[in-house]
């Protein structure tokens, strides 16, 4: 059952992303991406268990899109903090490598998760062994895990949770 | 007067040719000459593509900016791409097989100093 | 030292050669005889609108043919190299174990880079891509593979099933276009179709995945030997 | 004044490389020149899709987007070769 | 090309992505040691190629599906590279700057090889 | 826009250039000590100039060749090398104990 259901997710996945691909929906295009999503669907049919781990359910989904917009802030805001940190002459710098602690248990999620640490402030996923994350920090500001934890990870994971759990 | 494309990038084609000449030349380790080789079959395909260059034209295919009737006034020569094209796939191959024995004359000798292979010198 | 010195005096000479070219060299500002033909004909004749495209796979098919049996040659000839003489079975792989996040990652992303490489090769005739570039975008894919699980053994089986018969189909339209329209690697005996869809210029498309196929699995069929064979 | 700003982006990306070129020669490490190549290659696509807005095709792109995969898998090989993994 | 407001505000965002991969390139240059230029490398240069991806797109509105996916693409893998290869350097043993405070994985690594 | 695309061309050709010397420079004593000493530089070197010659393909208005060098000059050959110096360096680092 929950085969199934990946492979019907992974099979939408790929004909979407031909569709972007053509930008077009003519019918050749469409036959052609069928065929095409089907074969590799085929394929890869024995590693799919990461695909369906996104909950579909209706909370899910109106989360994703602010978990989106908050990233965009976060990409935005790190950069600014970044350009302040390389520009200015002393370069202010702190670095050091601390362990936060996340609670997702799916793999998709933990990915999601150490991605968007790596995007925003200052903080680089170096290392990820079960639910320890190593995050390098350009400016450490707390060696204390729980309290890292709460500067680094617990503004996705909100959104995370509900959408991978 | 500024040079045209074309001529800057075939002189920096003709200066990669060199440069890989010189590097197969001189090196003595096997996997270093197997890259001069690379760089340069890279310079020779820069240079045959720069020939086939026409400035103010675009390239050989036809979409809603180039449509086929005036083909022959906006498109570049295609002839030198298909060519280079071809080359670019057999130096992959080439390359790989210099690979393969470099690897395999490792596994025998334990080296690949070319001074140490001195079988066929005379 | 005095190899350096003759290897220099060479290179200075064939740089004063290709200084000459150079400055001898003037544009043309016309297409020469060839490459107008190719761009007035090709077109109404071929229905490609990558001239490239309908010079390597219908122009001058024959020629493609001869480079895609080179490649499986060349690939042949790894395997054998890299196996002969080797005492197999010692591993000193798997040392250093995959972190999690590309194993994930990978999980993803392998599928998506093989429908980029169907892409590239299906779409041979209207884009710059074609079969060999799809090919390799294939062969990365499945390189992404073996990265994520180095332990991971690829059915060579699948592989040498993949390339005969792209090559065997490949040889077999070509009898087609000799039968059924102007001559061997005829692409016309498809209708050629409007320029720009994707189900037009005869059997371009056709062609040029098989040969994306084939080279594709040629390719990760030299990657997989050259990373699997565990010699010495 | 759109032309203006696009040559103006045009230096920006031509200076980034050249920078990004400067520590791709420096080192020291080679992990550090990895970094650098990989910043290149992105540099590349931002190029890449300057050339295709220069000469209005939009064909180009599919280039870049072979850019894309080329940098991620570029990386990951090197990656694992540094840390004895292949 | 006309002066739309709407290709002022392409040119513009394509400026500012322009800018922002300076600043990577001036980051890899100007920090002190590879996990840093990593992070340098990889923040700036994903904003910044995704800014000028979509003033490009503000500027020839009909490429704007493959430039969506160009971004996508970039977005998903580009952090995984980064990762990957900070992994592997911290195993392999790149030296860090003098700066840096703490190393919370070398000592768990220490404790148990 | 002819001064655009003369100005970047310029650009990456000197950038070639810079790649290509550091390919096949020499290397130091020290680092040829062993047989994969400082090569996966001159390796990375070599992609980079494969790589920057793309970018000088689609110029030259060749987004087929531009396409191709990108995937196979450049990926697939890089890997291709590094392959081989995994495996070489594996020789070496086991040679060392039987010795």
């Amino acid at each position: 059952m929950a085969k199934a259901r990946a492979s019907v997710l992974l099979f939408a996945t790929l004909l979407g992303f031909w569709l972007l691909l053509n930008g077009s929906l003519a019918t050749d295009v469409l036959v052609i991406g069928v065929i095409a999503a089907l074969v590799i669907t085929l394929l890869f049919r024995d590693s799919l268990a990461v695909v369906s781990e996104f909950r579909a359910t209706p909370h899910a989904l109106i989360t994703a899109p602010s978990y989106v917009f908050y990233f965009l802030k976060e990409l935005v805001r790190s950069n600014l903090r970044l350009a302040s940190i390389v520009l200015s002459p002393a370069l202010p710098l702190r670095p050091g490598i601390v362990k936060v602690r996340t609670r997702l248990k799916s793999r998709m999620g933990r990915l999601l998760l150490a991605n968007s640490i790596t995007l925003t402030p200052g903080t680089l996923t170096v290392e990820l062994d079960g639910e320890w994350l190593y995050v390098h920090w350009v400016t450490v500001e707390s060696e204390d895990v729980d309290a890292a934890t709460a500067d680094i990870v617990n503004g996705f994971e909100r959104y995370l949770e509900v959408m991978y759990g | 007067m500024m040079p045209s494309i074309a001529q800057l990038a075939m002189a920096t084609g003709f200066i990669l040719i060199l440069i890989g000449f010189y590097g197969a030349l001189t090196q003595r380790n096997l996997l270093r000459m197997i890259v001069a080789f690379t760089l340069s079959g890279t310079g020779v395909n820069i240079v045959i593509v720069a020939i086939g260059y026409m400035h103010g034209r675009t390239a050989p295919i036809l979409d809603a900016t180039v449509n086929a009737a005036d083909a022959v006034s906006r498109v570049i020569d295609p002839v030198p791409q298909a060519l280079v094209l071809t080359a670019i796939v057999i130096g992959l191959g080439v390359t790989a097989l210099m690979l393969a024995y470099a690897l395999k004359l490792h596994e025998q000798r334990r080296s690949l100093d070319i001074a140490k292979f001195t079988e066929l010198k005379w | 030292m005095i190899k350096r010195f003759i290897a220099l005096t060479l290179l200075l000479a064939i740089g004063g050669l290709f200084a000459s070219l150079l400055l001898g060299y003037t544009p043309d500002s016309e297409l020469n005889q060839t490459a107008r033909y190719y761009a007035e004909r090709t077109s109404p004749d071929i229905g490609a609108a990558n001239i490239v495209t309908a010079i390597i796979v219908t122009y001058r098919g024959l020629d493609t043919l001869g480079e895609v049996t080179v490649l499986f040659l060349s690939a042949a000839i790894v395997g054998l190299v890299l196996a002969l003489g080797g005492k197999s079975g010692k591993t000193g792989r798997g040392t250093v174990p995959v972190g999690e996040l590309l194993t994930t990652g990978t999980r993803y992303l392998a599928p998506l880079i093989m429908l980029l490489g169907v892409y590239v090769f299906v779409n041979g005739h209207l884009t710059p891509g074609g079969g060999f570039q799809g090919g390799a975008i294939l062969a990365s894919g499945v390189l992404l593979l073996l990265l994520a699980d180095p332990l991971k053994r690829f059915s060579h089986v699948l592989i040498a099933t993949i390339e005969s018969f792209a090559g065997l189909l490949y040889v077999l339209i070509g009898l087609f276009g000799l039968v059924l329209a102007g001559g061997f690697l005829d692409n016309r005996f498809l209708p050629t179709g409007e320029l720009g869809a994707l189900f037009s210029a005869g059997a371009i498309p056709l062609i040029y995945s098989l040969i994306g196929l084939k080279v594709g699995a040629e390719f990760a069929s030299m990657l997989a030997s050259l990373s699997e064979s565990e010699t010495s | 004044m759109v032309e203006i700003l696009v040559y103006l982006a045009a230096t920006l990306v031509g200076l980034a490389l050249l920078l990004a070129l400067y520590r791709f020669v420096k080192g020291p490490s080679a992990a550090d020149r990895v970094v650098a190549f990989d910043v290149l290659t992105i540099v590349g696509i931002t190029g890449i899709v300057l050339v295709a807005l220069a000469e209005g095709r939009g064909i180009y792109l599919d280039v870049a987007l072979v850019y894309a995969l080329l940098s991620f898998l570029g990386v990951i090989v090197i990656a694992r070769y540094l840390e004895r993994g292949l | 090309m006309i002066d739309t407001p709407l290709n002022l505000l392409g040119a513009l965002l394509l400026v500012a992505g322009a800018a922002f991969l300076l600043l990577g390139g001036l980051g890899l240059v100007r920090m002190p040691d590879l996990f840093n230029r990593i992070q340098a490398g990889t923040k700036a240069t994903t904003l910044g190629t995704l800014l000028s991806l979509a003033g490009v797109a503000c500027l020839q509105p009909d490429w704007g599906l493959k430039l969506l996916l160009i971004g996508l693409f970039i977005l998903f893998t580009n952090p995984i590279s980064s990762q990957v290869l900070a992994r592997a350097a911290h195993r392999s043993g790149v030296e860090k700057s003098s700066l840096t405070s703490i190393d919370r994985l070398a000592e768990d690594q220490g404790a148990q090889p | 826009m002819s001064p655009l695309l003369t100005g970047m061309t310029l650009v990456l050709c000197v950038a070639m250039i810079v790649a290509a010397l550091l390919a096949i420079r020499d290397p130091s004593p020290e680092v040829a000590k062993t047989d994969t000493g400082g090569l996966p530089i001159a390796i990375l070197a070599a992609g980079l100039v494969s790589l920057i010659a793309s970018i000088l393909f689609l110029i030259l208005a060749a987004p087929d060749v531009a396409m191709t060098e990108a995937a196979i000059g450049s990926g697939l050959t890089t890997f291709l090398f590094f392959f081989v110096l995994g495996r070489i360096r594996r020789h070496e680092t086991s040679g060392d104990n039987h010795d």
